[in-house]
């Protein structure tokens, strides 16, 4: 395993036992992710997307292979609090304000209240939410809920982002100026970013690598290398690489779906 | 002559029908107009109520020993106040109040066991699930003869009809936070203590409010009914099955107005404090 | 047949052993009535049932019955089957009670629902206070059977001689354990288990014969009970709905009741009736009637019989 | 599929429900044997002392268990009772459990019956009028405050005078307890449909009869099933407390007072036990129904 | 008012009246819809385009200015049945099968069973779910469901068809799959549709005409008429036509969004 590799996963697999019988929602996934990496998966529903980005948060343990993260295994990574873990809806709790959600995690890890008061304040401008430190999530759009959520997972510093769908609920306009935050946030801080969506779009103008799967039983179909860049703005998006690389995912998803049957 | 009180009534109800049909219909601007209002209606519903008993008693002159006019009531009410006063200490501060903390305090203790232990989730809430269902007063001669005459009995009836429900709600609660909400604590390393403090307590507010509403009528009802196999000569059952048998039926309803609203205040406060306690939740929500 | 229907004071029992007699043996038939017996209960009140015209002649203690009738329920005595009182206040010996001067301090079980009369007054009499004062005795309101006494809840408890006297007995304590004192020894006796009907009821001579034919087949249910009491006991055991009465009680309580029946034809003594409100009256600053009632008893009943 | 699920089925239950329920309910039986023995001590210590004997402790305990009127008889003592009064007495015996729980069920179901379609009616008139929903609903919740069962007795008497007799006074307090759940359950389950559920009706420009008979009233099935279990328990409480005032009448109630009367503590045990299997008995009836009144609209289980 | 126009609204306005003060949904609505059009409403969230397609469908009342449908009021042309809606979500009965729930629309019009279930058969085998009528709503997959509130829509014929988003909770793939089939039956049958999407391929995609849309308060920012023929197929995506189309799409929204500060 080299020096610089967060993620390691081999011939992993995972079956669910339900009362129809054994489900199978990942089969023979084979995967190395690197620090400071931004990689995405795309795939169909019910491919097993969400399935993996939970066995590396060790929310669901493989049946087989094996996956290290950090070199340890994924609960030791979790006890150590190796990432944050932005799930699709915001999951704020309704009885916390803002701040009190954003100060979850650090209440949980013990840290005092002095030093979280400069967390959260810090971690909220970092989201461009300063000043709804007191507003209860309800009171705030979709979008802010959502950033008010990926403030959440930062506020404990960890080196690596865990997100699945994050902005599937929201529209397009604030979809694409939160992918351009989230962007420059990744730029900053070079965390690696494990990212989940069915956008192509996103996760083309998002990613450095974009993993395609495909289901039934859940495969890694194709992993796609997005070389477009740093500093990238919304324009990309007309340009011709851009489209190609996208035509290439969408090939890959059709023939993905196409294995299926 | 007495068709006068019968059709006085009626008229009464049908007015107070009309101006709550024009009142409920209207939508007033003014917020606390509004709030007035919607205090106004169910008010001169229940007046309508009562002119209508009075008129009925005084129409087909019913026996007073059966059903006593409204206004005789009131006038009991106002001639007795220290012995209600003394009943409702005995009945509802000593054995309503104490049955109910200690019957909800121990259902809510008792949840967190049962929630920590999955054997004895499995085990104990089908059976808690039945016993809430169970027609709990019959233990009441069972209480008395184990606790005694004074209100360590009725408590003891009151913990018995108040912990299951509370018991079964608690669980149903602490089980209703969401998975995601629970992968969220986990991918923190949290706790169980940290989990259920943080997380499923204040989630289960709404199950256990509803416990504690069910509660305050039940603990009531309990008490009084206790009272009936054995109490000292004061409390609010004791006097309700003695006035009876001493033809004095106008003290029992009186008796029974202030359960009544005691019962109401009881639960139109737990409501109250619901609302301050989980004003995150959706129906209570103001934007 | 003419319809009467009766309401008992209490549950079936060999108390009232006279009347399902009668109707089993067939002597209201044979007097051209159709009679229906209503058992009570603990928490039936027949005041409240004869006012309501559930019942056309109830069965109640006069004390009860006179408060009633100050009440607006117009109750009128038409016989008394009951020439004694049976009531009795038993306590246990240990608590070292010997007469009703040692009552003060001690804790007394009573029966409320309109049956406390009798003990108001003795206490009132004896100069007891009944609140909880210092001095006065401590007063529980006691449930349906004998348990305080068993449990030392009450160092007494309010018996009748036919039949709670029996539980304690056969609750283990003997006789020996026990010490009685009866009302009727105290001089504070009054009336129980009488007929009322409804003062207005009486205008009509036609309910005046039907009564009439009620009472005196009511009496010879009451004489054969007597003679037979085991057969009566079954009787009695058969109309119970309950199924939870034993037979052993029941003969006893026949035995026991006959005692009290016993020698008269269920016309009221005018002395009786004099003693018994007297004993309410003298009822200190809270007696149980404020003044000698008017037209409580008639004999225009008991005046008709053959 | 049915064959293979009915043995997984077998398993998951044996593990999920008969071992933890069997081991409670054995935790249950083992508690009450010694609660027997504790509380039944005392009168046998006396009896011995006022005998003037010594007794030994396994003697004591043997006693404890054997009392004719204990303060608290054990799990064999009533299980004898029930034994004795179910089996080895003719249905139609009055000392028969059977016959009582008979007359206690029957007030029971008519009174859940009549609370049920008070619920209903009652749910329908305040989710389709707006005074009603106003007027009503704070004296809905009122009348549950007062305690109905402790005027119970008076309240038969009073039904008595109206010439309302036999099974409908007990069937009435149970139809008063039982219509508030019902009510409460219905106005919520009436209301569930979506926004999208009814603008849809609109759509179609549906009357308020269709609207009700094709949206809100199966929506509110699940609901209805529901409080109908509060309810048909909560029947069985006002039947029973019905009875006991006539306490020489028959059924469950009359038959724990006649117990409390006599001391007999065993029946009233059996007559609670009695109680307490009716009431599951009568919820699982209800949750059957509902089960396949929801499986056969559909509403996965 | 021409001949051949549906829809014809002046100058519409609405506000609602909340708790805390009036909300401005709708301002000055200008809008000609034309018979067999395919129009999409796109806009930010919160910026009307619900509210608009209510209105039109006699949903929510105007609050000023006027609406025509079919050259009636809103409430008239409802009352004749003159539109299919079709919800976000399905909006399936649960308790109905799918052949009962596409029932329901007839049942409510009075139309006899005998009639009913040739028309029931004819939509399910129009939008291709013959076979399904006696299964229930949850034994179907999303796409499927959507499917059948579709077929439930069409099922008494209206000439005109309101969707709301109605693909907004698919995945890409089976929303792909829906798209081409919509333009299908729409060139099938030759209804007028009116579209609310936030997806800007999608507008483009289907519509022949595309009104952009801007909030706080609700306004039409553009009309965009999208030139790209009959007979498309998803491949048109990659056109450089598509591609200008969407772009000019793109800068109406940010335009619109900008237009708010
Ligand atoms: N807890 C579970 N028990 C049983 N099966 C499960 C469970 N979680 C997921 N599955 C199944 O595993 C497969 C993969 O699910 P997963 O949620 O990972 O898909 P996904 O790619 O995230 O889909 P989506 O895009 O809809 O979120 C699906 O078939 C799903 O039904
Ligand atoms: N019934 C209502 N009462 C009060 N305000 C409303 C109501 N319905 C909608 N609104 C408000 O009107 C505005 C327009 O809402 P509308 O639902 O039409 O937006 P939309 O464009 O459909 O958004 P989305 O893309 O999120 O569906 C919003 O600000 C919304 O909060
Ligand atoms: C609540 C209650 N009241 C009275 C009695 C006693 N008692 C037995 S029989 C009878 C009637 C006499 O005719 C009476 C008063 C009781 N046990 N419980
Ligand atoms: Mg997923
Ligand atoms: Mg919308």
């Amino acid at each position: 395993m080299a020096e610089n590799t967060v993620i390691q996963c081999n011939n992993l697999d995972l079956t669910f036992e339900t009362n129809d019988g054994p489900v199978h929602a990942l089969k023979g996934i084979d995967l190395t992710i690197d620090q400071g990496e931004f990689v995405s998966f795309i795939g169909p529903s019910g491919c097993g997307k969400t399935t993996l980005l939970r066995v590396i948060a060790d929310l669901e343990k493989p049946t087989g292979g094996d996956i290290q993260v950090n070199g340890m295994s994924p609960e030791e990574a979790r006890m150590k609090r190796a990432y944050g873990y932005v799930f699709q809806a915001a999951a704020l709790y309704p009885w916390r304000t803002i701040g009190g959600n954003i100060s979850l995690p650090l209440e949980v890890m013990g840290i005092p209240k002095s030093e979280r008061e400069a967390l959260i304040k810090k971690n909220l401008e970092l989201v461009n939410l300063d000043g709804f430190e007191k507003k209860f999530p309800w009171q705030l759009s979709g979008g802010m809920q959502q950033r008010a959520s990926i403030a959440r997972s930062l506020s404990f510093d960890p080196d690596m982002l865990l997100m699945d769908e994050p902005f599937g609920a929201l529209d397009e306009i604030v979809r694409d100026y939160l992918n351009e935050q989230l962007l420059e946030l990744w730029a900053k801080t070079k965390k690696t970013v494990v990212f989940v969506t069915h956008s192509i779009p996103e996760a083309v103008f998002l990613s450095t690598k974009i993993v395609v799967m495909s289901p039934r039983p859940g495969r890694i179909h194709e992993i796609i290398d997005c070389d477009l860049g740093d500093n990238r703005t919304l324009d990309i998006r007309e340009t011709p690489r851009f489209i190609e690389i996208a035509h290439q995912v969408r090939e890959g998803l059709k023939l993905g779906h196409a294995d299926e049957h | 002559m007495s068709m006068v009180f019968i059709v006085t009534a009626l008229v009464f109800w049908i007015v107070t029908w009309a101006i709550n049909n024009a009142l409920a219909k209207r939508r007033f601007k003014d917020r606390t107009v509004q709030a007035g209002v919607d205090i106004l209606i169910p008010v001169l519903f229940g007046a309508a109520l009562l002119v209508l008993w009075e008129g009925i008693c005084r129409g087909f002159s019913v026996p007073t020993v059966l059903l006593p006019p409204p206004s005789m009531i009131w006038a009991r009410i106002t001639s007795s106040l220290d012995i209600l006063w003394a009943d409702f200490q005995q009945t509802y501060m000593k054995a309503v109040l104490a049955g109910f903390v200690m019957g909800c305090g121990s259902g809510f203790i008792a949840a967190i066991i049962v929630d920590r232990i999955p054997f004895l989730r499995k085990g104990l809430l089908p059976i808690g699930n039945l016993v809430a269902a169970l027609p709990i007063v019959g233990m009441a001669p069972i209480m008395v003869m184990w606790f005694g005459f004074d209100w360590p009995s009725k408590a003891a009836v009151v913990v018995i009809m108040t912990f299951f429900p509370m018991l079964v709600n608690t669980v149903a609660g602490l089980g209703a936070t969401g998975h995601i909400e629970r992968d969220l604590m986990h991918t923190y390393a949290s706790n169980y203590w940290q989990t259920l403090i943080k997380l499923r307590l204040p989630a289960a507010m709404p199950f256990i409010f509803n416990a504690l509403k069910i509660n305050s009528t039940l603990a009531l009802i309990g008490a009084i009914v206790a009272e009936f196999f054995g109490t000292p000569i004061v409390g609010m059952g004791f006097r309700i099955s003695t006035e009876v048998g001493r033809m004095n039926v106008d003290m029992v309803w009186a008796e029974i107005f202030v359960a009544a609203l005691a019962g109401s205040l009881s639960y139109g406060l737990l409501a109250l404090l619901e609302r301050a306690v989980t004003f995150w939740h959706p129906s209570y929500r103001s934007k | 047949a003419d319809k009467l229907t009766l309401q008992l004071k209490w549950v079936t029992q060999a108390q009232f052993a006279g009347y399902y007699v009668a109707k089993d043996k067939g002597f209201y038939e044979e007097a051209g009535l159709d009679i229906e017996i209503k058992a009570g209960g603990p928490d039936i009140a027949p005041p409240q049932v004869i006012a309501g015209g559930g019942a056309d002649v109830i069965i109640d203690w006069m004390p009860s019955a006179l408060a009633s009738r100050e009440k607006g329920v117009p109750l009128v005595n038409i016989a008394q089957p009951f020439k004694r009182s049976g009531m009795m206040l038993t306590c246990r010996k240990d608590t070292g009670i010997k007469s009703p001067d040692d009552f003060p301090g001690k804790t007394l079980g009573v029966w409320f629902f309109g049956n406390e009369y009798p003990f108001l007054s003795w206490m009132s009499q004896l100069g007891l206070a009944t609140d909880g004062s210092d001095g006065g005795v401590t007063v529980l309101k006691q449930g349906f059977n004998v348990d305080p006494i068993l449990q030392k809840q009450a160092d007494c408890v309010s018996t009748m001689t036919y039949n709670e006297y029996w539980q304690i007995i056969d609750a283990g304590l003997s006789e020996d354990d026990l010490v009685t004192f009866k009302y009727e020894n105290a001089g504070v006796a009054t009336l129980e288990d009488g007929l009322y009907v409804l003062e207005e009821d009486l205008a009509d001579p036609a309910m005046v014969d039907k009564l009439a034919r009620f009472v005196q087949a009511s009496m010879k249910g009451w004489r054969y009970a007597e003679e037979n009491p085991d057969e009566a006991a079954d009787i009695v055991l058969e109309n119970d709905d309950t199924g939870a009465q034993t037979e052993e009680h029941q003969r006893r309580m026949m035995r026991e009741v006959a005692k009290l029946t016993a020698g008269t034809d269920g016309r009221l003594s005018e002395d009786d009736y004099n003693r018994t409100v007297a004993t309410l009256l003298a009822g200190g600053s809270d007696p149980v009637i404020s003044g000698p009632p008017q037209n409580a008893w008639t004999s225009v009943v008991t005046d008709k019989m053959m | 599929m049915p064959m293979s699920i009915k043995r997984e089925g077998f398993a998951a239950i044996l593990h999920d429900r008969l071992i933890p329920i069997g081991t409670v309910l054995l935790a249950i039986f083992a508690l009450w044997y010694v609660f027997t023995v504790v509380l039944n001590a005392p009168f046998e210590r006396d009896q011995a002392e006022r005998a003037g004997v010594e007794i030994s402790t396994s003697e004591l305990i043997s006693k404890t268990m054997a009392q004719k009127r204990p303060i608290l008889p054990a799990p064999h003592q009533v299980a004898v009772e029930i034994w004795e009064t179910t089996v080895e007495k003719k249905i139609t015996s009055k000392r028969s459990l059977i016959y009582h729980t008979w007359v206690t069920l029957s007030s029971t179901l008519l009174g859940f019956a009549l609370g049920t379609g008070l619920g209903i009616l009652l749910a329908v008139g305040i989710v389709h009028s707006k005074v009603l929903d106003k007027s009503l609903m704070p004296w809905i919740i009122t009348s549950q405050t007062i305690p109905i069962l402790a005027i119970a007795p008076m309240v038969i008497v009073v039904l008595n005078a109206i010439g309302i007799s036999g099974l409908l006074p007990k069937a009435i307090i149970s139809m008063y307890l039982s219509f508030f759940p019902v009510a409460v359950g219905m106005v919520k389950g009436l209301r569930s449909p979506e926004v999208m559920h009814l603008d849809l009706m609109r759509t179609y420009n549906a009357n308020r009869s269709q609207v009700f008979w094709k949206l809100r009233w199966p929506a509110s099935v699940p609901f209805l099933f529901t409080s109908m279990k509060v309810a048909v328990a909560i029947s069985l409480v006002g039947a029973i407390v019905g009875e006991l005032p006539t306490g020489a009448s028959a059924g469950l109630g009359a038959r724990l007072l006649s117990g409390s009367y006599y001391g007999q503590t065993i029946q009233i045990w059996s007559a609670l036990i009695a109680a307490a299997v009716l009431a599951a008995l009568l919820v699982m009836v209800i949750d059957l129904i509902g089960r396949s009144v929801t499986r056969r609209m559909g509403v996965v289980a």
